[in-house]
């Protein structure tokens, strides 16, 4: 009997909103799946792309990006920079064959702390229906593989 | 009356190596690319390019290839190594520029360190070659003093038939006869003639060429800048050259496990040669591209006696800004008349 | 007077009056069908110059090698639409001052070879306008098409068969006249945010980071496609995300010297439906 | 191999101290050892890097390296900790041909971070004092805080039997300071050794290498007298991997060490 799949999850979050949104829904005793490892970034507009790639290159089933509402932004305007990046790099990754399911982008306020347990629910959730990222998995696996010639 | 190898039993013979225990390797077209790749049946080989895209050199010293394997416990490192996969093959279908430029790599992978990855996968293969009918603009073994039908390199030569219902059989060396044993009896006596070979032209004066680049005061000529300006600086030439042999060592990984692998590099990056400090020796594209001509015509030679070229003008055929060996030879040609 | 001998006489009157200090432009190549990139500096060799539909490769990278306008003198270049849109990319994002450039423009219609008037970037502004109006309408690439229509599983296996190929030459970025990082990302390594090797991870990374950097900012001039020694059809890649970045920004890459460059700008309104 | 001490030479500056886990491999690298060679330190993960053994050839007990903390592997290896496992691979190249400097004088030119190597010719000579003649070592920094091996120096310069220049690049010098102040060519003129039977071992950066043989040319040193060594960029060491030849010279294999003579004969826009 091989164990059920449990779903590796990483989620960057910007420190002001949804990082203080997860403590939120911490300290209101909100339950929520075991599945995410939160890192933290001063900002939205810090999250490069590279960071979602370096996930998928680690072996994560799916990331989560999340920061403060439009407007709400502790440096005015980065979540407006990252929001753009987003979307020109969700299409790329759609354009290539990585599933829209894997990697999911949510704006959490620090006084959204069961948006934010909701959301890390219903990714995990969907996530685990997905099943394992075999795909990118096997290409991760190639890489300690031995030469095939 | 000579011994004849037909196409069409060809699957036969792959069948028969297979049984042996060869895999076969050919070229193929793949994925909208010519390469040499394992294959099952004769009818996946294309045996009708002038030559593939990607040369033989992949076979046996592989882009990425794994060298070792670490975990780092808490008190010890333990580490794996890698070699390549044993068994033996039969290469069929090579071209003799390709084959030739494995030969020439022989002496720069054995000198001092003898490197296993090169000779496991050297020693465990056969190649066939067959000879070429047919030539492109960019084709110039002949330059190099090489021809359609060059031996060098291969176990068994094979040139195509007049009437083009197979091949001439040629033993080249024990290896290749030994490989043969396992089809003795598909290879027929026959009377049949070989086409004619294509007509290389030829396309420099190599020795006068070499003379140039030997001569120490050419090393700073105005010409190294003039010929490389549009250089462009990518490494599809290198990486798509028989003989070019150039690799970088790179880890990757974590402080938990990772791998150390051998991958291709190139003399025409800036950063192959950048010291920690910033200083670099070759720090221009026109040193960069002198250093890929010298190290061929000059260096190479100087050390084993042999070019490292075999003509085969993938350099030139599929550079980005139509460079490439044949344009800086025959230029240095003209120089020094 | 063809427009080949008209840009000879232009060009052979420039350096003769010292106006420019070199004309990069396109002569023969090894084989009939090849063009060249060549760089005159005397007014003897302009006959060394030609113009026909081969000449399809642009130019515009050259422009930003190392030292070539650093004296603020002045250089003529031979430019399609798209090297003009390259340039105009360049000069906004300070890699070059387009004042310091004649423009020898011209454009291949069919098997015609069109001249474009003018000598400053500002002056193609309408070529350029035209070619963002139209681009919407131009007919899809049959492969573009189908690979739209794949499941997201086909089209990752699509793209990593494709991206198996890879080398890691690195000509796609060496021949691309947007790719001026002195140090790419790749060539970085503290931290490595992509394998160097070209093993089939390495190469899938390498490939999707190339094509975010080129989001917004590629012209199609079709130089990575044709530079490809393994033939992946980067076109697609970079047709893809120009169609979306048009689409959802109504940004168009290179249409004037001043242009914000899509990803580093924002409107308040920008579209957010994917957003949780 | 283990790292059993380490010690901050200058800011960025690390020697690390290293004995190898297994005694048999300790044997044989001892036994192919010469002072000049040099080895590829790495930290898996990393890579490796190839820097000169900064011990000498004399002291067997272990092997030494100092380095500049610059990059990747450099990082690495300076956030190694006492105890941590590095890897290594050695020794490669040649040496200098220390017999042949019996019974003559000894000129030692040294700049910045490239001293370590010099250091490892300076005591493999010093631990044998007694067969060489005058010992002159001119060493100089971009500042006093940059100058390496601060205790050693401080060694030489109360030993009677050396004669230690120390000085700094102009703008480097702290307020009590109390040697020279200057590029090290300039100092080195300034010192005028002679060249009688002597043999001088310059190393520094390239540009300090090009002008201190111009300095030792007026001072009548010759070509074949003069050692230095080459440390160009490498990834095998053992002339394969093709990046650190200079003209047709192999550095990995045919050097590091050369004397100015062979140098002089390689294309110098190579180097």
């Amino acid at each position: 009997m091989s164990e059920p799949f449990e779903p590796k999850i990483i989620a960057f979050v910007c420190t002001y909103c949804t990082y203080a949104g997860a403590d939120l829904a911490g300290t209101s005793r909100l339950k929520y799946a075991p599945n995410v490892r939160i890192i933290r970034l001063p900002c939205t507009g810090r999250i490069s792309p590279m960071f979602i790639l370096k996930a998928l290159q680690k072996g994560a089933d799916g990331v989560l990006i999340s920061g403060c509402h439009p407007g709400d932004c502790h440096f005015t305007h980065g979540n407006y920079h990252a929001r753009r990046r987003w979307m020109v790099f969700r299409a790329l990754l759609e354009f290539i064959g990585i599933p829209p399911e894997r990697v999911k982008y949510s704006w959490i306020s620090a006084a959204e702390g069961v948006k934010f347990a909701e959301f890390i629910n219903k990714v995990t959730e969907d996530i685990r229906k997905l099943g394992p990222f075999e795909q990118y998995t096997q290409l991760i696996e190639e890489t300690e593989a031995a030469a095939s010639l | 009356m000579t011994k004849i190898l037909f196409s069409d039993k060809l699957d036969n013979c792959v069948e028969r190596w297979k049984k042996a225990g060869f895999s076969v390797i050919g070229p193929v077209q793949r994925n909208n690319i010519s390469t040499y790749a394992a294959v099952e049946r004769a009818a996946e080989l294309d045996l009708g390019l002038i030559l593939t895209e990607r040369s033989i050199k992949e076979l046996f010293f592989p882009q990425s290839e794994p060298m070792l394997q670490y975990t780092i416990k808490k008190d010890s490192i333990e580490t794996k190594d890698f070699l390549p996969p044993s068994g033996q093959r039969i290469i069929f279908g090579a071209r003799p520029c390709d084959a030739s430029g494995m030969a020439i790599d022989d002496p720069l992978f054995g000198w001092d360190y003898k490197d296993e990855y090169w000779f496991q996968r050297r020693n465990e293969s056969v190649i066939v070659t067959i000879a070429c009918t047919q030539s492109d603009d960019f084709c110039m073994c002949t330059s190099l003093k090489l021809a359609p039908d060059s031996t060098k390199g291969s176990d068994i030569l094979l040139r195509p038939l007049e009437n083009k219902r197979g091949w001439l059989v040629e033993e080249i060396t024990d290896r290749g006869r030994d490989a043969f044993k396992a089809i003795a009896d598909i290879v027929q006596e026959s009377a049949d003639t070989a086409a004619p070979l294509a007509v290389v032209e030829k396309k420099f004066d190599l020795d006068r060429s070499v003379a140039w680049l030997q001569n120490p005061e050419n090393f700073e000529s105005r010409f190294w800048k003039e010929i490389s300006m549009r250089c462009i600086g990518c490494a599809s030439c290198t990486f798509l050259c028989p003989t070019c042999h150039c690799f970088d060592i790179q880890d990757e990984g974590d402080t938990y496990s990772g791998m150390r692998r051998k991958n291709w590099d190139s003399c025409s990056f800036a950063l192959f040669t950048m010291h920690t400090s910033g200083h670099n020796p070759r720090s221009t594209q026109s040193a960069r591209w002198r250093q890929r001509i010298m190290h061929k015509f000059n260096y190479f030679p100087g050390k084993f006696s042999v070019n490292s070229c075999s003509g085969c003008g993938r350099c030139s055929r599929q550079c980005p800004v139509d460079m490439g060996i044949t344009e800086t030879l025959q230029e240095i040609s003209k120089l020094s008349q | 007077m063809s427009i080949e001998e008209q840009y000879r006489t232009r060009a052979k009157e420039l350096l003769a009056g010292g106006a420019v200090k070199m004309v990069i432009g396109y002569g023969k190549g090894t084989t009939g069908e090849r063009r060249r990139p060549i760089f005159i500096t005397s007014p003897d060799e302009v006959e060394r110059l030609v113009l026909d539909e081969a000449c399809i490769t642009n130019l515009s990278g050259y422009l930003v090698s190392e030292g070539l306008l650093s004296d603020e003198k002045r250089v003529a270049v031979f430019l399609r639409p798209e090297g003009v849109r390259a340039v105009n990319i360049l000069a906004a994002e300070s890699q070059l001052d387009s004042d310091q450039l004649v423009i020898f423009g011209f454009d291949v219609v069919g098997n015609e070879i069109k001249a474009l008037k003018g000598i400053h970037v500002e002056e193609f502004a309408d070529v350029i306008e035209s070619l963002k109006e139209s681009a919407p309408g131009v007919a899809k690439e049959l492969l573009l098409e189908k690979i739209e229509s794949m499941s997201p599983q086909e089209r990752f296996s699509y793209w990593q068969g494709e991206f198996a190929k890879c080398i890691k030459c690195y000509a796609c970025r060496q021949a691309c006249p947007m790719c001026y990082c002195r140090r790419c990302i790749v060539d970085s390594n503290q931290p490595q945010w992509v394998n160097t090797s070209s093993h089939s991870l390495g190469n899938f990374e390498w490939n999707i980071v190339r094509a975010f950097h080129l989001s917004g900012r590629c012209v199609e001039c079709g130089n990575c496609d044709r530079a490809c020694p393994v033939n992946i059809p980067l076109r697609l890649i970079n047709h893809r995300m120009a169609e979306e970045v048009l689409g959802t920004f109504d940004h168009f890459a290179g249409t004037s010297k001043t242009q914000e460059p899509v990803l580093a700008s924002f409107k308040k309104d920008d579209s957010e439906t994917f957003i949780l | 191999m283990k790292i059993v001490a380490r010690h901050d030479e200058a800011p960025g500056v690390r020697t690390l101290r290293l004995e190898f886990q297994n005694p048999a491999d300790h044997d044989s690298f001892m036994e192919t050892y010469r002072t000049g060679m040099f080895g590829l330190y790495g930290v898996y993960g990393e890579g490796e890097s190839t820097f000169c053994v900064a011990s000498p050839e004399t002291r067997k007990e272990y092997i030494e390296c100092t380095f500049r903390q610059s990059g990747r592997v450099t990082s690495a290896l300076a956030n190694a900790d006492i105890g941590d496992l590095i890897t290594f691979r050695g020794p490669y190249g040649n040496r200098f041909p220390i017999e042949e400097f019996h019974g003559k004088n000894l000129l030692f030119i040294s700049g910045g971070i490239a001293l370590p190597p010099t250091r490892s010719v300076i005591w493999s000579c010093l631990d044998q004092r007694e067969k060489f003649g005058k010992v002159t070592i001119v060493y100089g920094a971009r500042t006093v805080a940059d100058l390496v091996y601060k205790h050693e120096l401080e060694e030489w310069l109360e030993r009677s039997d050396v004669e230690l220049v120390l000085t700094v690049d102009p703008g480097g010098e702290s307020p009590d300071w109390k040697h020279r102040i200057g590029f090290v060519p300039t100092v080195l003129e300034e010192a005028a050794p002679s060249p009688d039977n002597c043999i001088a071992v310059i190393c520094g950066p390239p540009i300090m290498i090009k002008f201190t043989l111009i300095s030792l040319k007026k001072l009548g040193f010759d070509e074949a007298n003069v050692y230095t060594t080459l440390e160009n960029r490498m990834k095998c060491g053992v002339g394969k991997c093709g990046r650190c030849n200079v003209g047709s010279v192999y550095v990995c294999k045919e050097g590091p060490v050369f004397t100015a003579a062979e140098v002089s004969r390689m294309p110098a826009s190579d180097l």
